[in-house]
């Protein structure tokens, strides 16, 4: 029996780790993304958000964020009561003394393979940020605002849900995190783009939206796809344990939902993108794939292949006109993050009661709701305040030479466009 | 015939166009160059080592007018591209002996 | 036992999702590699078809193409008959019951984890045509042709293989696909080529060949590791199960021998390269990469590893003669895919026999002939009915200006090249 | 208890297979990084030589380095004696019939993944080298360089640590290579860069140092995000079991203690560069990622998260501060590779007593300073042999050129850059 | 001497270059230029969104010849970079007051 | 006012621009260009099928100067970018009619 567990608890931990690892790599994916879709002028400076925002959140979370979101125990059902770094790792004569039935109320996987998995979350989060506010937002800022939304307001409404807090108490249902984490990334942009305005050029004084295209397409099609892969992590590794014929039939069905429902995204969007634009847009086309994606992720279990091919369907149909929205009402995100995360993200979350009848719409509105609002307060309160001290905007001459040379004093690609550098 | 060539800051050229389309200027060609004068160019650093930004991007627009057009055409050009800064650029002026519209085969100012 | 058997299928089931995602990997990979070898002006559209024939492929073998090549019962070993969707997932308590020796013959893994890993198979031969007919076929009709190849035409030559038809109980040998696969997509990708017709400007009317280079060799090379490390998926996956020490240190070997193949692939192909070229290509030395991944593909678990450097080499050898002879009989392949996954692919076949005494040389080229001379037959019809309705070539000038504007309306390098939208 | 010992077996092999799997895609991550940072007109051959490199790398440790590294028996504790190509697989039989405690003495893993894991690290040593010595040495000598590093040089010092040598039984600490691998590579660099000199033009007359920045920042990104993702490999599966409880929670403190000092690593260096440079320098950022990765290889196991952030951060210092001194006395290295793989290599072997009492601090300089000293000696006798023999670099007007036209007649973007190859 | 100058398609440089290679031109000079004229330019969509392209890549050729030749060379490149479209391009002829090969050092109609 | 522009080989562009400097020349412009000629272009291989390279990269410099510098910017452009072998270059004086700094409205040689 204990070599059972021996074996039950590597094999699960192995699961965790590698579905942490798949993660991890979704930092690189949004990396190539963002820099694929900003111009060539900006393309050192978000490369250099994405590294530094993924080392802030591991820091910050190991730190504080961790323990606030999962804590020992809570002060009460909204505040989880503050503590700092690791605790200790699972004893191994504690973990095989359990018996039978207890096993699954234990601790079934290294503590530590959790941590890797939750901070590996977190960056996700705060990676749906830096897109949005890309090409015209300051560095250090931008930064700070990290700390604040990895060390804080993400931990807090996370363990509303996944903590044990009042969402999870009322029956809330989000099984990967299409509301904890890509609503509250989609939250949080859409608050840092409300107050650093759009880029400039982008609205005409006539009313006229006009396009900014992105630099490197292939570097965005690349970025899709490692997210494509690093969602099977995502949402695989969410099942928690594989170590027997049910959980491991369920992170079967996982993976081959995520999947479906990409590919739904894929399609649904291109054929969108087709009818209202007149063209195969391929830019809309790696939207639909990761709005598939978000909108499976609040329940990648239960649907079948084909119901999870159609939510990612609705979920490429849904970004391809939230795009196109949000330019109408000159909310400027040049990645598509706040359509892709948020609209695709809400879809999700309110999509999990066609197949979870333990979840019912009204709950599922009222979580929407509670992150998005909680996130959305918290995010333009840290974003003013990190304005007023610091200011969030390079200034117009900084933006037309392009971020890249005054932020980071480097240019991406300085053999292959014309030196911008001076007027 | 004359084709007056303006060497100017890039972020003006259109400025610069609708300056010259403003007094019936049909047509220009506009080359990108680097210049070289009073404005200096500027060091950069690159992991810690310098280098030396020596040439400034420049537009150079060439346009060819009938001669009694020249001095709307530089009083134009000078106004849309002047910052007052130093670097704003040259315009230069030279005679054309012939023109030839190929499409059309049409020469002399019927031509431009 | 019961929780042995838990054990196995989790362990099993948790292989085959990894090699599945890996191979799902390979479609970031094909992507990469087509559009670092594609001129700058037909990038995103070959990206754009890159996306949709993977989400196309997806979609198709869920709905009709699996039940095809897998059929419950078949009418017969040529016709699987046709049957929608997919089956119900392994019930838990069957699997439980089965005991000792009866288990390798029932369910060892779970139901959609084979799905994920065949499905992402389909895909992998789908993308090796759109290569070959870069840069002028059009794009919906080549998405048209990729609905009818992943729903019917491998699935049902893989049926006859792997599915249990006619080449299986002939002894036809294919462990990983290099028949069912690779030469599959190979011939699919020659008829297309033969009826889109080349390049313009590839073949000058005095008989000489231009080269028409490709635009971004660090990302064909990116392609190339990608679909390399994918590749451990694709053979190592193709053992099926890992849950015993024969099974493991099949799976082992398996991946030895994939890496074996490949490095022999590259340094044969440098060396072939430098003799015959006298230049040490970089796309011939990528190009002899796949190609050893190729040729080992048929039978990657008994060669010794020198055994398996060798088979690789040969097909670096090949491909590097297959690129440069194609080309002379006016066969425009602009990433040399028929090249390294027809040519190597059939070397494959052939060097099954030299390692393993089930194969026969005879059956081995009977094998090959059968899915050439099928998948050739039924993808010419499949293009001529589709040229015949919606053409299959973009017009002379759209060629010109790039199809990435004529198809897609966007470029994918817009401040790196010069603006060829126009004459 | 045989199905237990099969379960076991399988898993670790399994984990290992995947470990090595993650290691392998290092490759691409050393390619894309040089790829990267060296200029347009020298990208071609860079990634030529890396896709060589590592072949070569599989070649050689295949027919004799993994026997001179893990020799059956050995001659003495300095040299391990000569034998070709790798040993038999494990008998199935054999494993299973240990009984108890015997195991983990025995063979719990495939020894075929055995071999797979270890040749992914070889390649990982000669990748240091080749972006040092890029953008001015040849291609082929470089190659013949790489046939005696990863054939003999790299195999024999490894022998003396991990082998069961006289620096292991000694007591030196390098628990996944910080010494064995990073400092052995960036030693045979640091001996390659004296042979062959500077770049032109990268040191005025005057004394002053000139930039010549990197083509690709992206890829370089991209090639960092690659590494990575492949340490959680390199160091995970350098705990070589995971099958019980204390093994797994050993895998897991690996990971997150990696991905701690990454992170510890870029935070520091992007503070060091804006203290010191004035600026974000992402390429420093890059590098400090990696050198954080570099310090906590000789101990990924024992520190605390914090610890091991600390640890990394301190890497990060060291090496922005490093590239700067480097640049001073004139070794040029264009990627930093000297700074992140050997001073900050070092740094990790020094580190390793303040957190594993096991070690001390005399033995890790000592050991440190045999790989040293037997690295370069051996690499200097054979750079200068190859130099002798065929020369190390090409002509000035080539450099002018770029090795890409003269070495593989291939440009790496001929569409991006201006044609550079004629005066 | 005349520099003659001449903007026209891209794609017609190869057939013009070797109809002045048939007068017995031995050599020339050209930059890539956008062109702005009776042809317009048009609207792109990326992401729903417009962007105008108002100018049109076009090719700048540059010939130093004698003044003899002038109408030949007029003609051979009219003829080759004429499509009959809109937007074939101009041609204009300037004086060389002084000519000089840098290699040898010989000056007027020998240098070119 | 004469305008000298000159073709060179791109490698000798600084040693050019030193030597102007030299003899006081306070500003220029530079394209790149690219330049057919005597020096002949020659064939590459990619992936065994061979493509022309035809027009080799060249820059072109004008300097607007003051007649009477006309000789010595020639002799200095001549010998900075002399190397001997064929495809050095060559270089056209243009008389200018007028010129303009766009900065001061200055105009003639006060313009250079
Ligand atoms: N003598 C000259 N001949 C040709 N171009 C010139 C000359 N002097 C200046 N230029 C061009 O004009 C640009 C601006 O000149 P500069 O001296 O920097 O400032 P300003 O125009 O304010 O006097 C230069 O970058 C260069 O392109
Ligand atoms: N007045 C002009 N001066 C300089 N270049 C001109 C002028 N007019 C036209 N061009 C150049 O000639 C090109 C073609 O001119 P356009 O008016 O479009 O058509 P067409 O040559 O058929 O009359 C333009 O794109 C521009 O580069
Ligand atoms: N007649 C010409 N008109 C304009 N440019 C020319 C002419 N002849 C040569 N050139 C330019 O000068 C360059 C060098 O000329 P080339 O004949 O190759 O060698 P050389 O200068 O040694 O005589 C060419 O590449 C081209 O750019």
């Amino acid at each position: 029996m204990e070599e059972i567990l021996n074996l039950k608890y590597a094999l699960d931990t192995l699961y965790f780790l590698m579905m942490g690892a798949f993660v991890m790599w979704m930092a690189a994916g949004f990396s190539m993304l963002e820099a694929g879709l900003v111009r060539a002028k900006n393309t050192t400076e978000i490369l250099t958000k994405n590294v530094a925002l993924y080392s802030i959140a591991c820091i910050m979370y190991m730190l504080v964020g961790y323990n606030l979101m999962y804590p020992g125990d809570a002060v009460n059902s909204f505040w989880p009561g503050i503590s700092f770094l690791l605790g200790a790792e699972n004893d191994p004569a504690t973990v095989l003394s359990v018996t039978g039935d207890e096993w699954y109320s234990g601790s079934y996987y290294s503590g530590r393979s959790d941590f890797f998995f939750q901070v590996v979350f977190v960056a996700t989060a705060m990676s749906i940020v830096s897109g949005s506010v890309a090409e015209r937002m300051k560095l250090w800022p931008f930064l700070a605002f990290c700390v604040v939304l990895t060390g804080f307001i993400y931990p807090i409404q996370g363990f509303w849900k996944w903590g044990g807090g009042f969402l999870d108490a009322m029956g809330f249902s989000d099984f990967a995190g299409s509301g904890v984490v890509h609503l509250t990334g989609a939250t949080a942009a859409l608050a840092g783009v409300w107050l650093v305005g759009a880029r400039k050029g982008k609205y005409g004084k006539d009313g006229k939206i006009h396009a900014l295209p992105g630099a490197n397409l292939p570097l965005a099609t690349l970025g899709t796809f490692i997210l494509w892969l690093g969602w099977f992590g995502f949402n695989g590794g969410s099942e928690l344990v594989i170590s027997n014929v049910s959980e491991a039939n369920a992170v079967a069905a996982v993976f081959v939902n995520t999947n479906a429902a990409a590919v739904g995204g894929v399609i649904a969007a291109l054929l969108t993108a087709k009818v209202v634009l007149g063209r195969a847009d391929l830019t809309m086309v790696l939207n639909g794939a990761l709005a598939g994606l978000v909108s499976i992720t609040a329940e990648p279990l239960m649907p079948s292949p084909l119901t999870a091919t159609l939510i990612g369907a609705v979920g490429g149909v849904i970004v391809v006109l939230s795009v196109l929205a949000l330019d109408r009402i000159r909310i400027d995100d040049p990645v598509g993050a706040i359509s892709v995360h948020g609209v695709a993200g809400i879809w999700g979350l309110v999509a999990v009661p066609i197949t979870n009848s333990d979840a019912s719409l009204l709950t599922q509105l009222t979580g929407a709701g509670v992150i998005f609002l909680f996130v959305l307060v918290a995010s333009l309160i840290t974003w003013m305040v990190i304005k007023a001290l610091f200011g969030l905007r390079v200034s117009e001459e900084e933006e037309y030479r392009g971020v890249d040379v005054s932020e980071c004093g480097l240019e991406a690609y300085p053999e292959f466009t014309k030196n911008p550098k001076t007027q | 015939m004359r084709l007056v060539s303006a060497v100017i800051k890039p972020f003006r050229l259109d400025d610069v166009r609708d300056a010259l389309s403003a007094i019936g200027v049909k047509g220009m060609t506009v080359t990108e160059v680097k210049g070289f004068g009073r404005q200096k160019g500027h060091t950069e650093l690159y992991r810690g080592a310098e280098y030396a930004v020596d040439f400034l991007p420049k537009v150079k627009l060439e346009v060819a007018i009938s001669t009694d057009l020249v001095d709307q055409a530089i009083e134009a050009i000078s106004s849309a591209a002047k910052t007052g800064k130093i670097g704003d650029g040259k315009i230069f002026v030279f005679d054309i002996d012939q023109a030839v519209r190929i499409r059309t085969g049409e020469t002399g100012t019927d031509a431009l």
